[in-house]
């Protein structure tokens, strides 16, 4: 049952669930899970492929996605905090007085 | 000195005068009263003196090198760059054009100098140097060796002629006749341009002597051509059909710029080219006869219109187109000293005609037309003599010199030509015609019932009078030259065409005299009463109208041409294709604006939409 | 120490120097936070002095490279060419920034921590041979340059740039994050080197997943080089982001996006099954950038925008020498980032230093008549309008003619037509704005502050490269081909 | 029973993912992601990553997660935020996701199942895959750049995570 | 080094300008064109000495790229039209009723290198680098001190001859890429071009021919492509027309010339009788709308389209009296749009007006500008014994020598010249006066101008023959390429 295909067809449901929860979602907060999403999907598929080829490269990759990741959630999160003591609603539609 | 030496000097001459005029004479008006004149008088002297010591040889006189050719290239096609030289040539016709261009010329710079003697110092020195400047070019023309020197006089004369008819800067008439002239002439000189092409192209070179002396040898095709392409030229500056409209609204010109320029040389400029080439058309029966046609068409359509003027010196003019169809008629087939011959004396009698005219137009204040005329003889007897003297040589009356040299191509056109003896018919009728109007046009300004104003009119003085008695001797005794017991024209020219004595043909002498006491008759008939209430039929006052069919034909397509092409292709597409590329970038522009809503989920969308695009194209398409 | 040590040294320096600015912080007063721009100067300029040291002492393109840290980091004439245009950047915005700080009411000691920082990234990225070395440097100087972007923290436009930027970044870091782990899947290595030996080799799902990893990497750095279709956070970001900040990601981010497609797209992961697809992956996004940017540019009516666009545009031309490929493309490319990077900084620093107040004032209209009430400044930016148009005589022209050449010379006659058209288009607002610099206006001779002498004398730098290496190509040309990696 | 404890991870993986992106409510949305991210951790020990898996569970569902938690607590936590707005934009969005799905699908299952992991799972230095002798010398000997850069990410976000969010 | 001076004092000048008061503007600028005028003498007696003057210097020697100049009879006469040209329009400048003089005086200077530099050019990139930099003086001199919709006339000139230029550098790019090494004008010369018959039947030889082609049609301008020259040239200040229309407008034929034919003589030879087809359709296009403008200016700038199309014609006919007539046209056409453009702006300046309703009658009032005015009108049509006629005739030679229906054509064209310049001379000097008043005699400013150039033409016109020797060498042997090519 260990089938290396469904892991990896399992990362890229996770990473397309993410994806599409980015393009719907208006809420920063949850587009921003869904872009951790997408990274853990990533290190799904890195994860199985680091035990297909048995080496370690694809776990040290992992673990510097994730840290890399949770910094991406900090900044991110004081960023909208930033905002939101600016007095601005929390929806990413209201982000676009800057187009053209 | 040698004769190619007193050539150049002859053609300096006049060309310094124009200087000196041009930019002394403002200031100074004594210099222009003598300068004028005087430049074409000594001119005059020198080509004599030049005639005298050549007798009946050709010199060619070298001055420079105007362009030096370039070198032939191996395997080129198409032409290098011609050698060019600026050459003078001088023979027994360049010989007598140049003594008839400066004697003729300098007798109406006499007469100018009273004539024009009202206008500011600027326009009278203004004047003489165009007038110079005028000699100069006819001579250039007629000593031209080489199609470029050819083209220069021709178009310089052109330029002459649009200067001085145009002398009135401020008559919107004056300026409007002198730029037709000036166009019209134009197309005579390109054709002169394309022929020389084609000559080039034939023989390798420009020069006349290598073209004619090979006119024998070269196809019949470039033949025809060349000779075509000259036609054109010399239509153009003879005022012959087609190319003749321009000639009676010349007439906006001071009268004394009408009879040197318009009636006594610049005119007759086509007749001598046909003349110098006439080996070529020796040997281009078709041009020739195109030219034959022409001649007599224009003869004969110029002495209806004729008939119809009211306007002394439209009449004149008239008279001009149709006695120059004459002598395109003589040249063309074959009888160039007849021609030359009718166009020394017709240049003799009509500037004569002309000065006399403007004696007339002087008196009455610059009255032209002779509805309002009248009566004259008895202020201006000699004026009026004069006219009646130089109307009935160019009728052909004898022993004056228009008898002489006209009955010698109505002879010619019985015994030679295209369709003869028509042609000799035809110019029998034109005679009738010619002697008609000529005697109206005395009768209406000389003898009909005189009209009020007139009666200040008087004799010019004395610096007017001199030349028009000259040239009144001249046009009486013109037809010396030629008599029929003696021959001296033949005799000197006869050999540049290798014609021998001209045949005498009573038939002509008979008929052409019948028929012009019949015109003087039926004039008689008609004015000799006094004054007459005449509608002249319109057709032929308009003459033909061929203005009106030009503005029709081709003025007005030209401008309707141009108004299309602006509104239908020039703005909306060449211009527009600007505006056009602009506001689809513009458009282009905005779309892209537009795509870039601000809003992150839309660019999250683009993002992806292309990241699957790029993984399927990657991926799965291109397996 | 060989060329290569001194190159690594010149990567650790400004590395340490993060850390020292993070120390100084903490010891410098809130009103004399500027002193840390000469800090972080000299550290940069220091390492600047290693960088040439290395460059001179034999490091081209045949030899002296030399790998480091198990094989995750090469210190080689490519990298060193680059690491010497980061950290002269670098210093040039040093040298406008703290100005422009104190105009907006920002000099802060962070600003500069995250500056060199940011910086560290690039000089990783383009000396990485490792992919986890490559998302890292990529993280470091994307995380860096959206704190950046905010960094104007009160200021609507700029935080909604920092989110923008945060939240379409890391999305592009799934996909990249993907690609990266697809091509290790294929290949079962993430170091460069290995990663290319094994490539030709492979064959069934492993090439697929090798393509398909391209294909991701190509979008994810597409991404970062603001190569369109993935371009769309760029007007709004750079609109939005402090000048400074700007000029500097402009073209940090764009020149280390291009260097790793030259150096590993291009590059190591050419292998003959890959190369033609992940060729006309490239070709496509150069096409399309070329023409969004020119097209999207036409309409703008403030400068930074109209910018943004025209790096979209220029990314294109980037692309184009990478998709070129070669020696001649590989050296035309090298040109045409480092003209690419002297003109758009000066761009950017010239706007820098109009500003006034609490307001960038970068709008079109508002550079009405500076020709004359700002001589130097007006000229500057007139003459990077010309360069950046890719008129002569200036270094954009000459970056041009390499790539096109290099196009050419490849075949790629279509792509390079559409550059062209994409050029053609490009003069007419480049040039709209430099007649609107010199358009005489009645009263262009007031209220303007005070020129600062460091910032000015950082864009007559710039402006005298503009300059002097479009006369002399032949300098940098030496330089690119002694980077070259081929 | 392994079939069976890994079937109900995959499940559960893949329906918290959808959890995710469907509640209404943020504050759902992070307690699906704990979810999805605790059944990662699952996996990882399947695919031999205990260290890994120790790593997700406390960086990821600990750390990062409460932090979510938090800042949506500091927000607004009763904010209603489903998908909403243009209902086109939605569907446009569920068909690029299809076509995803279908890419994956063709290129991970177009060769059907394929064989299971070898049973072996030591690396080429004889260690075990995921061993924390493995993981230390690849962290601290192979890969020491990347992680030291890490390290630095680390700084810069909190430095900029401070810089954002304090008061003045 | 005496080329480098030609090249680059105007520029030295330019760049010195921004510090000096306003008052030595001019004579700076005349100073500056002045010596350069002397210099180029000094350039052309070299070339007609058979001796052209040359240099060649390594300048990115990777890229193969090198700055190779070098002044033959054609460049040389051309260099020393650009320099009187520039000369002229120096003279021309008010300094005093310009806005922002120091700016204009820099730029008119700069395109005084920028021509120079095209004309000099060995080296294809060289010669697009000078090519290209022409523009943008011009943009700025339009768009900042043109009149009218000045920002839309100088963008139009900038899209249009961009748009040339760019498939120019397409066209030499492919030329480098097939030399081999290289941009050397010399060493490109007859390159070989693979590929036959590769789209429509065209072979690449004449696709990069095309593109060269385009570039220069749209400079030059020919019919169909000059859609920015009527606005651009009455947007233009006087000083700026008088360069653009003089100088500029030859940069499309001496491309022709220089670089189109040699480079890539099948690719001439297969578009030779379309190119030559557009320039007998333009010349006679361009005189029907000169008949119809009613502003001075405008009719003044469709007689030149007119005119380039003769130009073209002839050096397209690739016949050596063709393209020697074309190049001495070029000089001829310098001399005399140079100063029909600047009588034009001297009506508008002194009378307020170009509209040729309010002009009239001047004559009286002013005989040195109508006798210098009759003089350049004159040649202007073709008059025979003046510069226009004799580059005219060779002209229709070579195009006699292709064809008798271009023959015809551009005879009829030569016979609506005669309309047309006659139209606009005798418009504003004869006639009744008009109500525009001011004094319209020109003064000793306008007779610097006007005179030199009139006596130029009539010098010409009279005695060709140095003129033509001088260019004799450099078509002599551009034909025998064409020949063997």
């Amino acid at each position: 049952m260990l089938h290396p295909s469904l892991f990896l067809l399992l990362s890229a449901w996770l990473f397309v669930v993410g994806a599409v929860g980015v393009l719907v979602r208006r809420n920063p907060l949850v587009v921003f899970m869904c872009v951790e999403l997408m990274l853990n999907a990533g290190n799904l598929a890195l994860m199985t492929f680091a035990r297909i080829h048995r080496n370690m490269e694809g776990q040290v990759f992992t673990l510097v996605v994730i840290a890399v990741a949770a910094s991406e959630v900090v900044v991110g999160l004081a960023l909208i905090v930033a905002i939101y003591k600016s007095g601005r609603k929390m929806d990413i539609d209201e982000l676009s007085e800057l187009r053209g | 000195m040698t004769v190619g030496e007193l050539v150049g000097l002859g053609l300096v001459l006049p060309l310094s005068g124009f200087i000196l005029n041009r930019f002394l004479g403002p200031e100074n008006r004594q210099l222009v009263r003598l300068a004028g004149p005087a430049s074409i008088a000594l001119a005059f002297v020198v080509f004599g003196a030049a005639a005298l010591l050549n007798g009946t040889a050709g010199v060619d006189q070298l001055a420079y090198h105007w362009a030096a050719g370039g070198a032939a290239i191996a395997g080129q096609t198409g032409f290098t760059v011609p050698a060019i030289n600026v050459d003078l040539y001088f023979d027994p016709l360049a010989a007598v054009m140049t003594l008839v261009i400066t004697g003729v010329g300098c007798l109406i710079h006499i007469y100018a100098v009273g004539y024009m003697d009202e206008e500011n110092d600027a326009d009278y020195s203004r004047f003489f140097a165009h007038m110079n400047f005028f000699v100069f070019s006819m001579l250039l023309l007629v000593l031209a060796h080489n199609f470029v020197i050819l083209v220069v006089g021709w178009a310089l004369v052109g330029l002459s002629s649009y200067l001085l008819i145009g002398f009135y800067t401020t008559r919107e008439s004056a300026v409007a006749a002198a730029r037709k002239a000036f166009v019209m002439n134009v197309i005579g000189d390109v054709g002169i341009v394309i022929a020389s092409f084609v000559a080039l192209g034939a023989v390798g070179s420009l020069n006349f002597d290598s073209l004619l002396g090979r006119a024998g040898a070269l196809p019949q095709s470039t033949l025809e051509l060349v000779a075509f392409f000259l036609l054109v030229g010399a239509v153009a500056k003879s005022a012959q059909f087609p190319l003749h409209t321009w000639l009676p609204d010349a007439m906006e010109g001071p009268t004394p710029v009408s009879a040197l320029i318009h009636a006594a040389t610049m005119v007759t400029a086509g007749v001598y080219l046909i003349a110098r080439f006439a080996p070529l058309y020796a040997h281009a029966p078709i041009a020739a006869g195109t030219a034959q046609w022409i001649g007599l068409g224009t003869a004969l359509l110029a002495a209806l219109a004729a008939t119809a003027q009211n306007d002394i010196k439209r009449v004149l003019a008239y008279s001009t187109m149709s006695q120059i169809g004459y002598m395109f008629f003589a040249v063309a087939i074959g009888a160039e000293v007849a021609g030359i011959f009718h166009l020394v004396t017709h240049a003799f009698f009509k500037a004569l005609l002309f000065l006399a005219a403007g004696n007339v137009i002087h008196a009455l204040h610059g009255e032209q037309d002779m509805r309002r005329m009248g009566g004259l003889w008895r202020q201006m007897p000699a004026t009026g003599f004069i006219f009646l003297l130089g109307a009935l040589a160019l009728a052909g009356f004898p022993p004056l010199a228009g008898f002489f040299s006209k009955d010698e191509i109505v002879g010619s056109g019985f015994a030679m030509g295209f369709g003869h003896p028509v042609g000799g018919l035809v110019l029998v009728l034109i005679a009738a015609l010619t002697g008609y109007y000529m005697l109206r046009a005395f009768y209406m300004t000389f003898v009909s019932a005189p009209s009020e104003g007139s009666d200040e009119a008087h004799e010019p003085g004395l610096g007017m009078m001199v030349p028009v008695l000259l040239l009144a001797t001249l046009a009486t005794t013109g037809g010396l030259l030629q008599p029929g017991p003696w021959h001296l024209l033949t005799d000197f020219i006869g050999g540049v065409f290798g014609e021998s004595a001209p045949t005498f043909d009573p038939l002509a002498v008979a008929l052409t005299l019948a028929a012009v006491m019949v015109g003087v008759g039926v004039t008689y008939q008609r004015y000799g009463s006094g004054r007459v209430e005449e509608r002249p039929p319109e057709v032929l006052a308009r003459a033909f109208d061929f203005d009106s069919l030009y503005q029709v034909a081709i003025v007005g397509p030209l401008w309707a041409a141009g108004r299309l092409l602006e509104e239908l292709l020039e703005v909306p597409v060449v211009i527009g294709v600007a505006s056009a590329a602009g506001s689809a970038a513009g458009i282009a522009g905005r779309e892209v604006r537009r795509l870039q809503s601000g809003y992150l989920r839309s660019y999250a969308m683009l993002f992806a939409a292309a990241a699957l695009v790029a993984v399927v194209a990657v991926g799965v398409g291109l397996r | 120490m060989s060329a290569a040590d001194l190159g690594l040294v010149a990567l650790a320096i400004p590395a340490g120097t993060v850390m020292v600015l993070l120390m100084a912080d903490a010891f410098v007063g809130e009103d004399s936070k500027a002193a840390l721009a000469p800090i972080a100067g000299l550290g940069l300029v220091s390492a600047i002095v290693f960088a040439v040291t290395s460059a001179a002492s034999g490091l081209t393109d045949r030899g002296g490279a030399q790998t480091y840290f198990n094989q995750t980091l090469v210190v080689d004439g490519f990298s060193v060419f680059f690491q010497l245009l980061f950290l002269g950047l670098a210093v040039l915005v040093l040298m406008i920034a703290p100005d422009y700080l104190d105009r907006r009411g920002i000099q802060k000691g962070e600003f500069y921590v995250l500056l060199v920082s940011a910086l560290v990234g690039m000089m990783l990225l383009v000396a990485a041979v490792n992919l986890i070395t490559i998302f890292v440097a990529i993280e470091l100087l994307s995380i860096s340059l959206y704190i950046l972007a905010a960094f104007l923290r009160r200021q609507e436009g700029s935080q909604e740039a920092g989110l923008k930027y945060l939240l379409i970044g890391g999305f592009a870091s799934g996909f990249l994050l993907y690609g990266l782990a697809l091509i290790y899947g294929a290949t079962g290595s993430t170091s460069v080197a290995s990663i290319s030996r094994t490539l030709p080799h492979l064959g069934g799902d492993n090439l697929l997943f090798a393509e398909l990893g391209v294909a991701l990497l190509v979008v994810g750095l597409a991404f970062k080089a603001s190569a369109a279709p993935f371009h769309s956070w760029t007007p709004d970001v750079y609109q939005g982001a402090p000048i400074p900040v700007v000029a500097f990601m402009s073209v940090g981010t764009k020149v280390a996006a291009i260097a790793v497609f030259l150096r590993i797209v291009s590059g190591a992961l050419a292998a003959p099954a890959v190369q033609p697809r992940s060729a006309l992956l490239l070709g496509a996004v150069s096409a399309l950038s070329m023409i969004v940017g020119a097209v999207g540019a036409l309409r703008q009516t403030d400068l930074k925008r109209m910018l943004a666009y025209s790096s979209i545009a220029q990314a294109g031309y980037l692309l184009l020498a990478a998709v070129a490929s070669g020696r001649q493309g590989m050296v035309g490319g090298l040109f045409y980032l480092a003209a690419y990077g002297v003109m758009t900084f000066g761009a950017f620093g010239v706007l820098s230093l109009l500003g006034n107040g609490d307001d960038d004032g970068t709008g079109i209209e508002l550079q009405r008549g500076i020709g004359y009430s700002r001589p130097l400044l007006g000229a500057l930016l007139a003459l990077f309008m010309l360069s950046l148009a890719g008129l002569p005589p200036t270094v954009g022209f000459m970056g041009k003619l390499f790539v096109f050449e290099a196009a050419i010379g490849s075949g790629y006659v279509g792509l390079t037509i559409i550059a062209i058209i994409s050029s053609a288009i490009a003069l007419y607002y480049y040039l709209r704005v430099v007649a609107v610099v010199y358009s005489p206006t009645a009263d262009s001779e007031v209220g303007r502050p005070a020129p600062e002498p460091w910032g000015v004398s950082a864009v007559a730098f710039a402006g005298a490269l503009t300059l002097l290496l479009g006369i002399f190509p032949g300098i940098l040309y030496g330089l690119a081909q002694r980077a070259s990696l081929l | 029973m392994l079939t069976f404890f890994f079937a109900l991870v995959f499940a559960l993986s893949a329906t918290s993912a959808v959890g995710v992106v469907a509640s209404r409510r943020p504050l759902y949305a992070a307690l699906s992601l704990v979810v999805n991210m605790l059944s990662l951790a699952l996996l990882f020990i399947l695919l031999s990553g205990q260290f890994l898996a120790a790593a997700q569970v406390i960086v990821y569902a600990g750390a990062v997660m409460v932090l979510f938690v938090f800042v949506i607590a500091l927000l607004n936590p009763l904010r209603d935020e489903g998908p909403g707005g243009d209902p086109r934009q939605t569907l446009i969005a569920v068909l690029i996701g299809a076509g995803m799905v279908g890419a994956a699908a063709v290129a991970f299952l177009g060769g059907g199942l394929g064989s299971e992991f070898s049973s072996q799972d030591s690396i080429a230095g004889g260690a075990q895959l995921g061993s924390i002798q493995a993981m230390g010398s690849a962290l601290y000997r192979d890969f020491a750049l990347p992680v030291e850069a890490t390290a630095l990410v680390l700084v810069v976000a909190a430095v900029g995570a401070v810089y954002l969010s304090r008061g003045k | 080094m005496t080329l480098l001076i030609l090249l680059f004092l105007p520029l030295v000048a330019a760049l010195a300008i921004p510090r000096l008061p306003v008052r030595y503007l001019q004579t700076v600028g005349l100073l500056a064109t002045g010596i350069d005028l002397l210099v180029s003498l000094v350039v052309l007696q070299g070339a007609a000495n058979g001796a052209p003057l040359s240099l060649d210097y390594s300048w990115a020697a990777g890229a193969g790229l090198n700055f190779r100049l070098s002044a033959d009879g054609v460049s040389s006469a051309l260099l020393a039209l650009n320099a009187l040209v520039g000369l002229m329009a120096v003279l021309a400048t008010r300094v005093a009723d310009i806005k922002r003089p120091h700016l204009f005086m820099a730029l008119l200077l700069s395109t005084q290198t920028a021509i120079a530099g095209a004309l000099l050019a060995q080296d294809l990139v060289l010669f697009f680098v000078f090519y290209e930099a022409v523009l943008v003086p011009f943009f700025i001199l339009i768009a900042v001190f043109g009149e009218g919709d000045r920002q839309r006339s100088a963008l139009k000139l900038l899209i249009f001859t961009s748009a040339g230029s760019l498939a120019m550098l397409l066209s030499i790019l492919t030329v480098y890429a097939a030399g081999g090494g290289g941009f050397a004008l010399g060493r490109l010369t007859g390159v070989h071009l693979v590929g036959g018959s590769l789209l429509f039947g065209l072979t690449a030889a004449d696709i990069a021919f095309a593109g060269f082609a385009l570039a220069f049609a749209i400079k030059t301008p020919i019919f169909p492509f000059h859609g920015w020259l009527a606005d651009v040239y009455t947007s233009a200040p006087t000083p700026v027309v008088m360069i653009l229309a003089g100088m500029v407008s030859k940069l499309g034929p001496y491309g022709f010339f220089r670089v189109a034919l040699p480079l890539l003589p099948d690719g001439a030879r297969d578009f030779s009788p379309l190119l030559m087809a557009l320039a007998a359709v333009g010349i006679v296009y361009g005189a029907l709308l000169a008949l119809r403008q009613q502003d001075a200016k405008r009719m003044v700038a469709y007689l030149s389209l007119s005119h380039m199309c003769f130009i073209t014609l002839g050096i397209l006919s690739l016949t050596p009296a063709g393209i020697s007539g074309g190049v001495l046209q070029m000089l001829n056409h310098g001399i005399l749009i140079t100063s029909l453009f600047f009588i034009v702006g001297h009506f508008e300046r002194r009378l307020g007006t170009r509209d040729r309703a309010n002009l009239g009658g001047l004559s009286s009032r002013a005989p040195l500008l109508t006798a210098v005015f009759l003089v350049l009108a004159l040649a202007t049509l073709g008059m025979p014994g003046l510069n226009g006629f004799v580059g005219e005739y060779l002209i229709l030679l070579g195009a006699y020598a292709r064809s008798w229906a271009l023959l015809l054509v551009a005879a009829a064209g030569v016979v609506l010249a005669a309309w047309y310049t006659l139209r606009l001379y005798q418009g504003a000097m004869n006639g009744p006066a008009r109500e525009a008043d001011g004094a319209a005699e020109i003064g000793a400013v306008e007779s610097g101008v006007l005179l030199p150039l009139a006596v130029l033409a009539v010098a010409i016109g009279v005695y060709p023959a140095p003129f033509l020797a001088l260019i004799n060498d450099a078509v002599g042997s551009l034909v025998k390429l064409m020949a063997a090519g």
